[in-house]
């Protein structure tokens, strides 16, 4: 066989591709602004002394619901508090909630989905019975009496709530693509080269059948932020005063609240819709940049 | 009189992220008339596939784009047609036989649909009509037992008979101009040559103007009327197929004639041309060729080679093609 | 295929007694006593009443007695009763016909939006459709359902008149359009994501680009090819979220005024009425695993490459 | 169309038991019914089965029953009627939720014994004298007899009623102004007046009422703005202000006598843990008016005694300097009692007004470096935890009366089956007996007046505000109470 | 002991997949009674007409498919009875396979490098330090650029993808490659240095091949061995000079005779044409399955359905199942000239 013309180093040198596309994920505009949206909402659950000086429990009463005005530019929530300082403090309990209930439940979805849809058979049929008879227990209840049994609730009592009862449905899309995926004939040219099955799953069924998981993931940040506030209600989630963006939208919704002071349903609803939409962003561009073919 | 397809010096480029663009194509023309046959044959990777699919307006996005030139087919210009009338003509006047086929069948639909959805859409057939009528293009095809067959799904089928579903796709509409990307590769002998027949006959009876990528220069020879021989993205060489497989006047075409095996070679290695073949990524300047040509001279590592004519309908890319043809012919 | 099928809906027994042994034993669970409650919200009963009223309801005996003797009953077709009387039997039934007409043509409504909006987006990807499908999304995430509810309530039943606010006094379909249609933008948002990036991935295949070869539009691409392939995910959200619309959305069923079944099960859970709470559970839990069963039967047809085990 | 009237009142979620209970569907059964005894708005009393009711002593009543009253269904009521359903209603065995009324009446503990099994099935205090004639004997002197004749609780059944009590409240035959004509638990209930009845009717009281299920009360408002509803009593604070823009004066009506007052209480078995000075300072960081003014939009105004304004004993500032907000003198308070620790402040989470209370106070106290934990719980599990005795701080808690007299308000704080607070006081105590036992009004609100400044005194129940019923309506309805009770029946209808 | 043996290997595919479809009935019967054997160092040709089954055998044989009946030893070792770790170090260690399509045969979501690379670092053949290298050096050996490694397979033309499909499968070094027309995207030039390759590798490391291809040149000039499918069963095989010089079954001989030639045509004789169409494989015709399209075919070819043996006067390896063997061998009808004749063979050989 003849020689190539240039050495393989040089050429690398000269065409230094990126193995990934996750750097040309810099590229998009909208990758930016989702970014920029949950670096910012990051900041204020870690640091929320960097973004307002008034203590969110510094009330008065006799404020109630009053509308911005200079110093307080989101107003006055029901207990005459500084609205916004109560959003940025919202911000940790909602992100962690959110990100950490939407990361879990794609973990266990991924693998129990994978396992099922790949497998087959008893895996499946195992898999596929325990999330149905998790599907089939009201939420409701159940969530309630689980967190009752516990006597001090952190957020991640809160999360592994959540997550137990959302796995069960998002498993269903990783297992559907997963069945599509499995048959298809680079899967048997892998297994032609003796992949054993765990890494036929990992390296060739996964990625191409993540992308459902991926985009049902994202959207549910938002469900587990809203979806922790019911519990604070109920009397079984933190301990009160808590504060989180799915509290305030509780609590404007009570009462005819919102009817009086529309505004102290927009800003929690705001920031609620501006986390979930960058997480979709980032979502969607990552799906992008782990297909080759949609690399611009 | 101009020509039915008419590709003028058409340029393209693949673009991905981090790194310069890609010239797949370069400056490449053909001429195809109807009721003429044209092989467009060329070193693996040269580009055919991508000249046919750039004029099926089917380029892949938003990699490629396409940087100069005009493919005109009956008075427009594919390229700056508007989508409603480049559909017109998709399909139903230029068809495509595409080079895999099993990924270039819908996995979801059943291959009787879709055969039939063009007759649905271009002809504004009835279901059970179209359906019939797809029936019937398999059958012309050879698909065994067609009939029953026909519900079955692309997946189900072997290599060749997939090969065949896309030729009856492509042939349904009776197209004025059919590309046939390698349209017979999977097919054995005895049906290749049972669909040859039927190309044959189509472009006899019906003056199709078909453009064959192919690299069995038996089928070439059997079918077509011209060549056109790409290397590296840029036409090499073009002209009749006979007298330039008499005397190939580009250093590449005579050395792929030159690769022919024949029994003497049994046992032994097979005959081929030196050198690596390019990386259109990283053209030498000058001929691209150069590397591994045996006429390369100082001139040909600067200067690129046009096209040039030199006899009647005949023209090479080569600064040596008369020290080319004068050598002694090659192979059978 | 039929032995698979004959499989799973024999796993539907299993599943069937696993959850309302659960469902049963989570109400027991229910921090409370629901006796105590019955009197109202301010008077306490005599505590002689309350232990005849246990007594009526089995509610003295221990839990596991208490569940036999409910699956006794269930064996003999008596469901039981909720608090106030009623024959659960007779509740699931006067409510099942208002959940199931909102639940369809809520699953209706919603189904076109979203797969509309999902391929109008994936037809013009990074275009004006697009962002207007990322929005309409998140607008619906973020904004809580009973703003919309009641803002079209608002603007339909009290400034325009087409529409009654509430209540099922006027029939099909003109009780429950308005309803149906909250609901279904309330849900369609996953669907519309999930449609157009699945569209999006397919759309990069190789027989898309057949059939723009085969000059046929790109409406008719997206529905008719690619739309089958990405219909995956699809189904498998459409099968889920029919049986969760089954088992009603209490909120929407609430601001309406809807006597269905999400309601019903609300205020059976409010309530702690094992009975009227697992009658109900088995029921949804039922479309559940029917749905779930149609689904996995539809994969094969949707995709004739998937087979079943 | 053909001049009846007609009336759609918005029943707030599904309807529930209507026979021998409170809530949810006591509406419908005061209309029903016809008890022996009725209400005046002015909170006075007057005959309505009975013909008369009598007493010397207080505690022997003798009950004249009206003649000629029947059944909707055509079956005669004598005195024998009153006298089988109190016997029913009043033993604890039949599991009728009303039961507790009967607490005051003589041989109500042999019915229902704290455990075990019943010694007795009749009232040893209930005597039938004639057909018409049956005689009442109390625990002790009372002189709420005629209010307490007037409740549901005392509605006579018939006979049939008692085989199956469940069944019947699904087809209740009643000795009301109206007959149930249709009952659909989720949807509504239809009523019509009985041309047969003979008794007292409302002015105004329309032909047809239909008692309409509403599960959210946004709705319900928006039906009654858009005039598919008529009646929609209790609108949350957001609506009160929304009311008073879209439905003007004539749609929105305050009942300015209350009859619902919320309240800390603070269990008695807890006064270790939260010494007496901890509890007046705590009730001294709740600003009241602001609270009813800002928090509530007016929706509640701020208690200063036990009893609301419907009462005659009542007085508006009972509880003086405690009740008034004080931040200062509180924290004064709390440093001499040395209290260091966190007071959880119960409530049920069911409650929205309860936990904006809540908050309020938490938020307040930390004002003044004292921390309290607003604490939702879940209703039941509230009830039970209070039944038992178990709580581990003061608890918001909702009182209404069942008829507008003192007792109701003043006299339940010593009973320990309502609060369950085990608080004792023997003086107190003294002056309640004797309050029902007083011979006149006046007389006898001194005594209650009295009794209250005992409890006050000790800080087991702190008033906190009453609730305003705001009742939003269409023109065509005139909203009436009973002694600050609404009832729906009595509104009087102009609309066809 | 043959490396490789099937016993009565047949595959069926149920063909419409409604919920109650049972039985034989209605199937596709793909392979249907084959018995195969390859040598340590053999090629085999397998030529056929498209559609005979070809490709799922190629697939039993890599143990990608199980037969419906029959059985496969690999080295002795029935690999139906295989335990999963013995199937990954015995049979797809040492057995590999380039698709027939090379496309959907690549995971588009993994650099050609990774696809290549799988193989190598599955079976820890190198370490990972040197996979790299080992990746770039096959490539070039494929007649691609090492620097292709990062590009994704809808980066490349057909015939690259199809080099990179032989690269992948050569990456684990196995001893028999099974070829699915491993060179029919390739340009003569490129496919003769690909074919260049096998042979050195067969030469050098003893690798046996079974080489699928519908070009007859190549396959004469690659096999030691030729087998010809037709409908699911094996009708002739024998050595590569025998079929070619005195072939035994008319299929075969339509096969040899329809190449096209244009280079030579005057040294063609005949071609022979196969009239009718080819039939069904759910429902095969009875008796010999070639009598509907058979040139030479007689009476009882439509009935007598005639068995795989020896082919009389020929070489004792040399088998055909046609009823008319001997004649077939001795006409000249579609012969090609450009082949020694018969005779010359046979002194040949002796
Ligand atoms: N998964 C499948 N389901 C149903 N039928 C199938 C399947 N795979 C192959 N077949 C059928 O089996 C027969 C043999 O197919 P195979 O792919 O082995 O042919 P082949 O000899 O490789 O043909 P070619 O040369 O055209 O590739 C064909 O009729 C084909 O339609
Ligand atoms: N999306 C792409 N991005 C970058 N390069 C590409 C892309 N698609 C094709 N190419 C390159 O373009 C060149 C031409 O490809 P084309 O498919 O036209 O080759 P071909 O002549 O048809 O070859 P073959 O005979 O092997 O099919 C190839 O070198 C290929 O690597
Ligand atoms: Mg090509
Ligand atoms: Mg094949």
């Amino acid at each position: 066989m003849p020689e190539s013309t240039t050495s393989p180093q040089t050429a690398r040198a000269r065409r230094g591709r990126p193995r990934s596309g996750l750097r040309s994920l810099w590229k998009s505009p909208w990758f930016d602004i989702a970014a920029i949206i949950i670096v910012v909402v990051a900041l204020m659950a870690l640091f929320p002394s960097l973004f307002t000086h008034i203590d969110p429990r510094d009330c008065d009463l006799s404020k109630s619901r009053l509308g911005p005005e200079p110093g307080h530019l989101m107003g006055y929530d029901i207990q005459g508090c500084d609205y916004w300082s109560n959003i940025v403090y919202g911000a940790r309990t909602s992100l962690e909630v959110g990100v950490y209930t939407a990361a879990i439940s794609f973990v266990i979805a991924l693998v129990a989905g994978s396992l099922a849809g790949y497998f087959g058979g008893v895996v499946d049929s195992v898999i596929s019975w325990t999330s149905n008879v998790i599907l089939g227990i009201p939420v409701g209840i159940a969530s309630l009496v689980i967190l009752y049994q516990f006597r001090s609730r952190t957020v991640w009592t809160i999360v592994f709530v959540l997550v137990l009862f959302s796995w069960a449905a998002t498993m269903r899309y990783m297992r559907s693509s997963v069945m599509q995926v499995r048959n298809l004939e680079y899967i048997q040219a892998a297994r032609g080269l003796g992949v054993g099955p765990w890494r036929i799953l990992g390296s060739h069924v996964i990625p191409n059948a993540v992308t459902p998981l991926i985009v049902m993931t994202t959207l549910s940040v938002g469900a587990g932020m809203a979806a922790e506030a019911g519990f604070s209600i109920l009397g079984v989630g933190l301990k009160l005063p808590a504060f989180s963006w799915g509290i305030q939208i509780a609590l404007a919704s009570q009462d005819g609240n919102w009817q009086i002071a529309p505004l102290l349903m927009f800003f929690p609803a705001l920031m609620l819709g501006l986390t979930t939409l960058a997480f979709v962003v980032l979502g969607e561009s990552l799906r992008d940049a782990l297909d080759p073919k949609a690399r611009r | 009189m101009t020509a039915l397809l008419d590709v003028q010096n058409l340029s393209l480029e693949f673009r991905s992220p981090g790194n310069p663009p890609i010239a797949a194509l370069q400056d490449v023309s053909l001429t195809l008339d109807r009721g003429e046959t044209l092989a467009v044959l060329g070193e693996s990777g040269s580009g055919k596939s991508i000249t046919a699919k750039a004029i099926m307006g089917i380029l892949p996005k938003p990699a490629s784009r396409i940087t100069g030139g005009r493919i005109m087919f009956d008075g427009d210009d594919l390229l700056t047609l508007p989508p409603t009338r480049l559909r017109r003509v998709q399909g139903a006047r230029i068809a495509m036989v595409f080079q895999d086929a099993l990924s270039a069948l819908n996995p979801v639909q059943t291959v009787a649909t879709q055969i039939a959805e063009l007759y649905r859409v271009h002809r504004g057939m009835g279901k059970k009509q179209a359906h019939a009528a797809a029936i019937e293009m398999m059958r012309a095809v050879r698909i065994p037992d067609a009939a029953n067959r026909a519900d079955d799904y692309p997946f189900q089928f072997s290599g060749g008979m997939r090969q065949r579903i896309m030729i009856a796709m492509a042939l349904a509409l009776d197209p004025d101009v059919l590309i046939a990307d390698e349209p017979t590769t999977a097919l054995d002998a005895t049906v290749q040559a049972q669909i040859l027949d039927l190309l044959g006959e189509i472009t006899q009876e019906r003056q199709m103007a078909l453009l064959m990528i192919t690299h069995d220069l038996g089928v070439a020879g059997q079918l077509a009327d011209r060549a056109l021989v790409m290397y590296a993205g840029r036409v090499a060489e073009s002209g009749p197929i006979g007298s330039m497989f008499e005397s190939p006047a580009h250093p590449y075409t005579k050395g792929l004639l030159g690769s022919i095996p024949s029994a003497a070679h049994r046992g032994g290695d097979l005959p081929t041309i030196q050198g690596l073949p390019p990386d259109i990524a990283r053209r030498p300047p000058g001929c691209s060729f150069n590397p591994r040509c045996g006429y390369a001279t100082a001139q040909c590592r600067t200067v690129l080679p046009h096209l040039d004519p030199f006899a009647p309908d005949r023209a090479a890319a080569c600064h040596h093609k008369g020290e080319v043809i004068a050598d002694a012919p090659v192979g059978a | 295929m039929l032995r698979y099928t004959l499989r799973r809906v024999l796993l539907m027994i299993p599943t069937l007694i696993g959850s309302t042994f659960l469902v049963y034993l989570l109400v027991f669970l229910i921090p409370g006593d629901p006796v105590t409650r019955l009197a109202g919200g301010e008077k306490r009963l005599s505590d002689s009443t309350i232990a005849s009223i246990r007594e009526q309801y089995n509610l003295d005996d221990p839990f596991f007695v208490q569940y036999a003797k409910y699956l006794w009953g269930v064996l003999h077709g008596d469901f039981g009763h909720d608090f106030n009387g009623n024959s659960v039997s007779t509740l699931i039934a006067t409510a099942l016909p208002y959940t199931v007409v909102l639940a369809l043509t809520a699953f209706v409504l919603k189904l076109v939006i979203g797969v509309c909006l999902g391929v109008w987006a994936g037809l013009r990807q990074g275009r004006l459709p697009d962002k207007f499908n990322l929005f309409f999304t998140i607008f619906f995430l973020a904004v809580p359902g009973f703003i919309i509810a009641y803002f079209s309530q608002y603007v339909f039943g009290i400034k325009l008149h087409w529409l009654p606010i509430s209540g099922v006094q006027a029939g099909f379909p003109l009780a429950f359009v308005m309803p149906a249609m909250v609901l279904a933008l309330e849900t369609a948002s996953p669907l519309a994501r999930l449609s157009r990036t699945s569209l999006v991935d397919t759309m990069r295949s190789d027989y898309i680009v057949t059939a723009t070869a085969k000059g046929i539009s790109p409406q008719r691409i997206m529905w008719v090819h690619a739309l089958r392939n990405a219909f995956m995910p699809v189904v498998t959200y459409l099968g889920l979220s029919m049986a969760a619309l089954l088992g009603g959305s209490v909120l929407i069923e609430t601001i309406f005024n809807l006597p269905g079944l999400g309601g019903t099960l609300a205020r059976a859970i409010d309530t702690q009425n094992g009975p009227v709470v697992v009658g109900v559970s088995i029921f949804l839990l039922l479309f559940y695993l029917v749905a779930a069963l149609v689904v996995d039967l539809l994969y094969p047809i949707i995709d004739p490459r998937v087979r079943h085990a | 169309a053909d001049g009846t009237t007609s009336l759609v009142a918005v029943n707030n979620g599904e309807i529930g038991r209507i026979t021998g209970a409170q809530n949810p569907g006591s509406q419908i059964a005061m209309a029903i019914c016809e008890p022996l005894t009725g209400i005046e708005e002015d909170g006075t009393v007057f005959m309505r089965g009975a013909e008369s009711l009598e007493s010397d002593d207080q505690v022997n009543w003798t009950v004249k029953v009206a003649d000629g009253h029947t059944f909707s269904d055509g079956t005669p009521i004598t005195a024998e009627t009153y006298v089988d359903t109190f016997n029913f209603v009043g033993a604890g065995a039949n599991a009728m939720p009303s039961n507790y009324a009967y607490g005051p009446i003589k041989g109500y503990d042999e019915l229902n014994p704290a455990e075990g099994k019943a010694t007795a099935t009749e009232f040893s205090g209930i005597t039938l004298v004639d057909e018409s004639t049956f005689t009442i004997e109390m625990k002790s002197p009372n002189n709420d007899v005629p209010y307490i004749l007037s409740q549901l609780a005392f509605c006579p059944m018939p006979e049939s009623a008692f085989a199956d009590p469940v069944a019947y409240d699904k087809e209740p035959i009643g000795n009301g102004v109206y007959t149930l004509e249709k009952l659909d638990p989720q949807v509504e209930a239809v009523l019509k007046k009985d041309p047969k009845y003979q008794g007292w009717v409302p002015d105004g009281a329309a032909d047809q009422i239909t008692f309409r299920v509403y599960t959210d009360t946004n709705t319900a408002y928006q039906d009654v703005v858009a005039g598919n509803a008529d009646l929609l009593r209790d609108l949350p604070p957001g609506l009160i202000a929304q009311g008073r823009n879209a439905l003007g004066e004539e749609g929105l009506t305050a009942i300015d006598s209350n009859a619902l007052e919320t309240y800390f209480t603070w269990p008695t078995y807890l006064d270790e843990t939260f010494p007496i000075e901890v509890r007046q300072a705590f009730s001294m960081i709740v600003d009241r008016a602001t609270i009813s003014k800002d928090l509530f939009k007016d929706a509640t105004v701020p208690a200063g005694s036990l009893m609301p304004n419907s009462v005659s004993a009542y007085r508006e500032d009972a509880c003086g300097e405690y009740c008034t907000y004080d931040p200062d003198a509180a924290k004064a308070l709390i440093a001499e009692s040395g209290f260091t620790g966190t007071i959880p402040l119960n409530y049920s989470s069911e409650n929205t007004t309860d936990a904006a209370t809540a908050l309020a106070v938490s938020n307040s106290a930390k004002e003044i470096g004292l921390t309290v934990e607003p604490k939702p719980v879940p209703a039941a599990a509230l009830s039970e935890t209070i039944n038992s005795y178990e709580l581990d701080g003061p608890v918001i808690q909702l009182w209404g009366s069942s008829f507008p007299a003192a007792s109701e308000w003043v006299a339940s704080v010593y009973i320990d089956a309502n609060y369950r607070l085990k608080y004792t006081d023997a003086e107190g105590q003294a002056a309640v007996d004797a309050a029902l036992a007083a011979p006149s009004q006046e007389e006898a609100d001194a005594l209650w007046q009295k009794s209250e400044d005992r409890i006050l005194a000790d800080q087991v129940i702190q008033p906190l505000y009453q609730q305003v019923r705001y009742i939003a309506h269409t023109t065509c309805a005139t909203p009436h109470h009973a002694g600050g009770d609404q009832q729906i029946y009595r509104t009087a209808v102009t609309c066809s | 002991m043959p490396l490789l043996e099937l016993e009565s290997v047949r595959r069926f595919y149920k063909q419409k997949h409604t919920m109650f479809s049972r039985g034989t009935h209605g199937q596709v019967r793909a392979v249907d009674g084959v018995d195969f054997t390859v040598d340590q160092g053999e090629t085999v040709g397998l030529v056929g007409e498209s559609g005979c089954g070809k490709s799922t055998l190629a697939r039993i044989i890599c143990g990608l498919e199980a037969p419906s009946e029959g059985t496969v030893r690999w080295n002795g070792a029935d690999v139906g009875a295989m335990s999963a770790a013995d199937r990954k170090s015995l049979l797809h260690r040492e057995v590999q396979m380039v698709f027939q399509d090379p496309h959907a045969s690549l995971d588009p979501r993994r650099s050609v490098g990774q696809s290549i690379a799988e193989g190598v670092t599955t079976h820890r053949l190198l370490p990972a330090s040197k996979v790299d290298a080992r990746v770039g050096e096959l490539l070039t050996q494929v007649g691609l650029n090492p620097e292709h490694a990062h590009r994704y397979p809808h980066e490349f033309s057909g015939g690259q993808l199809q080099r990179i499909g032989i690269a992948r499968a050569l990456a684990v070094e196995p001893k028999l490659l099974v070829c699915d027309e491993p060179v029919s995207a390739l340009d003569i030039s490129v496919r003769a240095q690909v074919l260049n390759l096998l042979n050195r590798l067969k030469r050098e490391l003893g690798l046996s091949i079974v080489f699928i291809a519908h070009d007859l040149d190549v396959v004469q000039h690659m096999s030691d061995r030729i087998v010809t499918m037709y409908l699911g069963k094996v009708v002739e095989q024998g050595d590569c000079d025998d079929v070619y010089a005195a072939t035994a079954h008319p299929y075969t001989r339509a096969l040899l005779s329809a190449i096209p030639r244009k280079l030579a045509p005057d040294e063609r004789l005949e071609r022979v044409v196969l009239e009718g169409d080819p039939p069904s494989p759910i429902d095969p015709p009875p008796g010999c399955p070639f009598h509907t399209r058979c040139y030479a075919a007689v009476e009882r070819c439509a009935t007598d359905v005639p068995a795989l043996r020896s082919v009389p006067g020929g070489q004792p390896a040399h088998h055909a199942s046609c009823h008319l063997a001997e004649q077939i061998t001795r006409s000249r009808v579609g012969m090609v000239s450009t082949l020694p004749s018969p005779l010359s063979l046979s002194e040949r050989n002796q």
